[in-house]
């Protein structure tokens, strides 16, 4: 799609950001680099290698929805400290510096949109939001969602990406495993839709909760999905793990998604799956 | 956050207080432990208390789900298998008569000596063993069989295999299916209610905790690990997200707690599997002549309102 | 048996002829088509004409499932896997809009060239195929979608892995899920109906049949081996057991044999597909309107029944 | 049990019948031989090394239930002849032959028993008719033991022992799976219960419909429960088998069967799950 500005792929591994880290322009498959319009503008995958780069939340809600179709719902809530949470820094702390760089007031977004015109329900996880992880106001937005869909008759469609439960809500984040699979059962006992799509990664009490609960399930190429991550398993079982461990394509290999769709099909895939389960919800 | 689980405390034992005791003893049972409850409440523990309640959900002399099995179940029948390809002895579940009705009563089952640990995996179920366990919910549904789940599992397994065969998805299937059944079921955690693993099976219309169990996120070595970057900060990890009986109790997680013998569970096998049948019984009883469309509804609502926050004014 | 097939035949014509032709073309074309079947029935057909409905039925220019699902359903979805550990390629399952509505669709799934016969497995399903279609079939339920399955296998896979996953009990579990369905199913067997394996996605409200398809309880090799103890004798085991849809007609195994182009299938894969696509619209009309119970009450009546023994006098 | 009378084990591997076959009171797997009274007191399971010999219907009957507490039904069904089946033999010969030999009227008897006082609904299999094999006369009993079980409002306990459908009957016998399922559904929808024990052989048709759908299976040790048989398995593939295949002990390890009961023990084991499901039915 678009054309491609061959330019910034010249210098090939862009200096490091500090601390070290590859600049996130960069490639880590193939080492290409890229301006951010340029990645943009290719839906954040490589035009080299198809190598997927992760996507914020108000992006992908841009990539995936028709033009201001999307209305967003619940953005007022905020987590607060249940547990006066404190390890080497305060959870609150982690809270505001969170909201201040990603913008948003929690790890998912949801609200109304339009998809080739098909009205749905999005549920869309940001990761850079401490790491996608799921507490108190994420599983209370994903219920609200599910029931926003059901109100209004339409497929919800989430797109995860998220490191498991936030442990900095103890038990009540563990909590919210059970309730967000109590509200994908009260959209299907309605009739309604869930459209999983599983973006890297997709990990621990997400997916062991709604994310594998969808009626179809969607994986990004190269996206983990895996209950426990790789070096967990690696440090427990000192077992050589297989190249593409928890991987997208591993866990379609072992029957656990309908399909690994390519971010540049997304759209068409989800807009041709709300079509499908029209008359279903 | 004490102070608020006291007024609900407070407030769910005058409405206790206010029903007229129908049902006699039980149910003024369940005033008297509401009460006791309260009382330890009002304290916070400290550190060294929550550690203590963790080491002790861990002691390997502690009951295990076939301790108690063969106490307080007659005609015990155990079921094997996930009917796809294996039979995880990480998980038992069987049928037997508990106080003179038919249940189903899942457990995870850790093991006794090396042998058996290995055979059982420690405690840590594989996908096969959710699959056993949603053959056992299924069959409890079809004959109106009440379901009891006995939890105590440090956590899902972080094998390669396990993930193969679909760990994820399997916990949230048994979740789901757990959600859906119209038979009364009641949870209860006895030793290690440990992240994924324990929740598979604690979707329940009431969840019990035994005195000195935990029920946790995360491990406190990985969430020492993870946070304090040092496994060994496991004690101030336990401090922070408060694993212990008396703060799940504060947060609404579990609907009680169960006591255990002085000394803790390990001290008297037949008096704690005295005390657990009780509380189940007793759970039971609350549950009786709901119909299953009730039944679900309510433990839906259950988890639909643990802990919940509402938008900021 | 040809006798008593006529008066049922003869029945069932007087019985389409005395409606008042509601709905038209279709069901007249119904009744035009029982017509012919009718003049087929009368004359029995050769020995030599039976082998070679099973020749056709294994001919490998046949159309196959995926050939149909390409000509008759928009926006094919395809479902990958069995959630437990593997997608069985003998197998293939999706959503698709069928002539404005969505279906789900199940079907056997043989390969066309070495590569993807070795990757379908010659079309033999593994016990993860089942797995894939049972999840399908949930699917269909939760959402009201219509079931079709076209069935087009040998016969489960004679292998030890298949053993060890428990294929008995996966094609039984099939049928049992097939038999709970509250949505309307239609069966059509496009080629070889293999045993065990054909009878995993048949239980169904209507079943259909290719022209040159085949219905078989064993294939005749396999028969042939057994009772002639020469696996040669295939030719006379086939037209012991009669497994052409004639024949299955007759004993009211399907409910109606679906017309082929002039020469079978294979000679044209469009116009098969067109005709395969009138006969699965035309049986969803009819079960229309009939209420999830009725559905399935009515489809364990069908099977309930067939070819019923009766106490001797 | 009862006293084992040792004096015919000292004659071990008994001359073999016509026809070259070992005789059936020679133990398979240890070679010691019996009489008929010592092999009928312990319920046909050899003393020296617990191997399970095969047991006919009316024997099995007897061993289960309490003393003349059965009652059997539907006896008068016979067989006829659908597809006038002719191989080297005429099909309606073989069922007078396979009458004569066993004294049933076909593979299966059912009726009403009591099993330690519970009463219950009995579905028995004979090996010796036709091999076990299910034909129409077959699935007619069993529906009919279903109905029956459901009427009385008691559990059915099955025991099967079939090499599979009968293939004289040809896909009518095909249409006997589908038949004993949605017996089976029938039963369960009222609240009933299918006890399923598993004796030797419980293959192919079998196996794939009714036998496979109880609410607990229940394996006799040794019995080989497998779709396709060893035989057959052995010449498609060309893999070496493992030594247990298709087996009981195999099934149980793979997840299979609940339990592998000896023979023994199994009227105990019925009669506590007779009273477990006793207010489930
Ligand atoms: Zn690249
Ligand atoms: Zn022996």
């Amino acid at each position: 799609m678009s054309e491609r500005i061959d330019v910034s792929i010249e210098h090939k591994h862009a200096p490091p950001e500090d601390g070290g880290r590859p600049h996130p322009n960069t490639c880590p498959t193939c080492g290409s680099h890229y301006r951010d319009d340029e990645l943009e503008a290719n839906l954040r995958v490589c035009p080299q290698c198809g190598h997927h780069f992760p996507v914020h939340a108000r992006e992908r809600i841009r990539q995936l929805t028709d033009p201001d179709s999307f209305s967003e719902e619940a953005s007022e809530l905020r987590s607060d400290d249940p547990l006066e949470f404190f390890d080497l820094r305060p959870y609150t702390e982690r809270l505001v510096e969170a909201e201040l760089s990603t913008g948003l007031g929690e790890a998912m977004v949801i609200g109304r949109a339009a998809i080739e015109d098909r009205p749905c329900e999005l549920a869309v996880m940001e990761f850079g939001f401490m790491g996608g992880s799921m507490g108190r106001v994420v599983g209370e937005k994903f219920a609200t969602a599910c029931e926003s869909a059901a109100e209004r008759g339409v497929p919800l469609v989430s797109v995860t990406a998220s490191g498991g439960a936030r442990m900095q809500e103890g038990i009540l984040s563990l909590m919210q495993l059970p309730k967000t699979v109590c509200a994908v059962e009260d959209l299907h006992d309605g009739g309604g839709t869930l459209i999983s799509v599983m973006a890297h990664p997709t990990t621990a009490g997400v997916l062991a909760s709604f994310a594998s609960l969808g009626d179809v399930l969607v994986a990004e190429p190269g996206a983990l999905l895996s209950f426990t991550g790789p070096r967990v398993v690696q440090q427990t079982t000192r077992e050589k793990l297989p190249d593409d461990f928890g991987l997208a394509e591993s866990n379609y290999r072992h029957g656990h998604v309908d399909a690994i769709v390519p971010r540049t099909e997304l759209r068409s895939t989800v807009a041709r799956l709300l079509r499908l389960f029209a008359n279903g919800a | 956050m004490a102070r608020e689980a006291e007024v609900r405390l407070r407030g769910q034992l005058s409405r206790l207080r206010s029903l007229p005791l129908l049902r006699g003893a039980r149910l003024s049972g369940e005033l008297e432990r509401l009460q006791k409850q309260l009382e330890r409440i009002v304290e916070e523990p400290s550190d060294e208390e929550i550690w203590r309640s963790v080491e002790l959900a861990r002691n390997p002399d502690r009951p295990y789900a076939l301790d108690y099995v063969e106490r307080l179940l007659e005609d015990w029948f155990e079921l094997h298998g996930d009917r796809q390809h294996g039979d995880d002895a990480a998980v038992v579940a069987g049928l037997g008569r508990f106080r003179g009705r038919t249940v189903v009563l899942i457990g995870n089952q850790k093991g006794r000596d090396v042998k058996e640990r290995t055979k059982r995996n420690f405690g840590m179920a594989y996908p096969e063993g959710y699959g056993k366990a949603m053959r056992a919910m299924e069959l409890a549904d079809r004959h109106g069989f009440p379901l009891l789940t006995l939890i105590d599992i440090p956590g899902a397994y972080p094998g390669v295999t396990a993930e193969q065969h679909g760990q994820g998805g399997a916990i949230a299937r048994s979740q789901s299916l757990m959600a859906r059944l119209r038979v009364p079921t009641v949870a209860c955690i006895i030793g290690e209610g440990g992240s994924g693993g324990a929740i598979a099976t604690a979707l329940a219309d009431r969840v019990l905790m035994q005195e000195n169990a935990m029920y946790t996120v995360i491990s406190p070595e990985g969430c020492a690990a993870i946070l304090w970057r040092d496994a060994g900060e496991a004690k101030k990890a336990a401090a922070a997200f408060k694993p212990d009986a008396g703060h799940c109790l504060e947060l609404g997680v579990v609907d009680a707690v169960v006591p255990e013998p002085e000394g803790g569970a390990q001290t008297d096998f037949d008096d704690a599997a005295r005390l657990l049948g009780d509380a189940l019984a007793e759970s039971l009883e609350m549950l009786d002549g709901m119909s299953g469309e009730e039944l679900r509804q309510q433990r839906r609502v259950r988890f639909r309102t643990i802990g919940q926050v509402s938008a900021a004014p």
